[in-house]
């Protein structure tokens, strides 16, 4: 899975650039991130916005890295498209996770 | 604006690899949109049918590539019907496909065990059969869009 | 943006009825426009396919459904490849597939004989053959847009 | 095929309302024009603008309807896609038919 890494200030902005988020790349992310929050990040926006479709093995992904991060630290979504965010809502992980509307929003929240 | 009059059917089949399922996935999404579906029905249609095949690998055959996942598709002028079969492993029947966890309980939450719970939340017939070597998931969902009355999303 | 890494495929079968062939062009279509084409060209490449299948049913099975039509679709780094075949009749090969005609002049107009013409103008590698009982019509397409640099409309 | 129909003066207006004109639905429209035809319809506009989609045998079946009509009459078409337009001019068809951007237009250039 190809991932544009991105940092502002002492927060990790990672954006998925497959299209298309399914138990194939889902195996990759969940390795790379385990990379990064073992290399120390801890305060995490995962932009979604190139991301046409989820499964539930992305969704078991992303889960994974927010259980990885744990408790001291952040792991929030931004840009999920309609459809995707209904398999969020069906899964009730539209509850788990902080969702924002762009990388703007998440960063404001995650810097005050 | 598209009237299913007659039914019409075509077969996908494909390698039990991980990284073929996506054109499964394509394809499903491409009729269903076609078809008289809302756009997020005719998505997780789309999503469903592939968690279905995403088990057939995994679970029917273990990961193991070189054996073939079918999907049979009917565009029928009701709805639309799958037909998943393997010749892997046949699956152990559970009860209901429930996902009950605690959003706030971090520890707990599920990474897998969520796919036949969407396919049984998404579809209107789901059923599992096993027929000597072979497994057959029969997936239906009726449309849900009249192009004559609905402004479909999905056309 | 859709970078291709690794080869993935799929076949599509269907009965040999025109009736089935828009379901084997919304798959092309789809897979086309997921894959780093211009929207122009994953259209083009969608009805080259359908022409091909409709010419199998048409000439290979002359019309008469109860036959089965095979699209191997290899999805490769660099372009996308069809296999279609049939056990019907051979196709007579021709030389050039040319359409010459003057579009003033109405008696004469070409109401058919543009589907090979439409398939050579439109992929680059063109190839038919015949083993036996099956005819196998080869035909290549290599990506036209660069996500990296291009905008790609297909995308 | 489902083709709506509308009369503006002596002209009239077909508008296939199936998304895809291929081999299946051209024989179908072939039969439904010849008709038209010989009930005495020889001005009609074509208006192409619900078709995402049309393979050769749809061309074909457009010339033989514009064969049917012969000299005497005339056959315009519109509202015809972008990707639809590029079958046109790989076959050169878009040298043989008069086209035009909407109804309104074609309505305009066929009745001056
Ligand atoms: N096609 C199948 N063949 C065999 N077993 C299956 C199949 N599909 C599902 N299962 C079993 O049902 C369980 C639940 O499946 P699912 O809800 O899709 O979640 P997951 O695949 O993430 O475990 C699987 O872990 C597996 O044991
Ligand atoms: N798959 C095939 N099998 C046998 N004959 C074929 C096949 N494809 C094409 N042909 C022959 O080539 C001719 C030209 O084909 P084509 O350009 O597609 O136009 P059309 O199908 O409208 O005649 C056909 O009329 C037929 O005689």
């Amino acid at each position: 899975m190809q991932l544009k890494e991105d940092k502002i200030g002492g927060i990790l902005v990672l954006k998925p650039l497959d299209k298309r988020f399914d138990a194939h790349s889902a195996v990759d992310f969940k390795a790379r991130m385990a990379d990064f929050v073992s290399s120390g990040h801890t305060v995490i926006i995962l932009d979604l916005s190139e991301v046409d479709f989820i499964d539930s093995s992305g969704l078991g992904a992303i889960v994974s890295a927010l259980k990885t991060i744990g408790r001291n630290g952040d792991l929030v979504l931004c840009g999920i498209k309609e459809t995707v965010m209904s398999l969020f809502r069906l899964t009730r992980m539209d509850r788990v996770f902080r969702i924002f509307t762009d990388q703007g929003e998440a960063t404001a929240a995650l810097s005050s | 604006m598209s009237r299913i009059k007659t039914t019409s059917s075509i077969r996908l089949t494909i390698d039990s690899n991980l990284n073929n399922v996506f054109l499964v996935g394509l394809t499903v999404e491409a009729i269903c949109s076609y078809a008289p579906f809302k756009a997020v029905t005719a998505y997780q249609v789309g999503t469903s049918v592939v968690e279905a095949v995403n088990n057939a690998i995994k679970h029917a055959y273990g990961n193991q590539p070189g054996h073939q996942v079918e999907v049979d598709i009917l565009l029928n002028p009701e709805g639309v019907r799958f037909e998943i079969s393997d010749t892997g492993r046949p699956m152990r029947l559970q009860g209901s496909h429930k996902l009950e966890y605690d959003p706030e309980d971090l520890e707990n939450l599920p990474e897998g065990g969520m796919g036949l719970f969407i396919i049984n939340q998404v579809m209107d017939h789901v059923e599992y059969k096993n027929f000597g070597d072979r497994n057959l998931l029969t997936m239906g969902k009726y449309y849900d869009c009249d192009p004559q009355v609905d402004l479909c999303e999905g056309d």
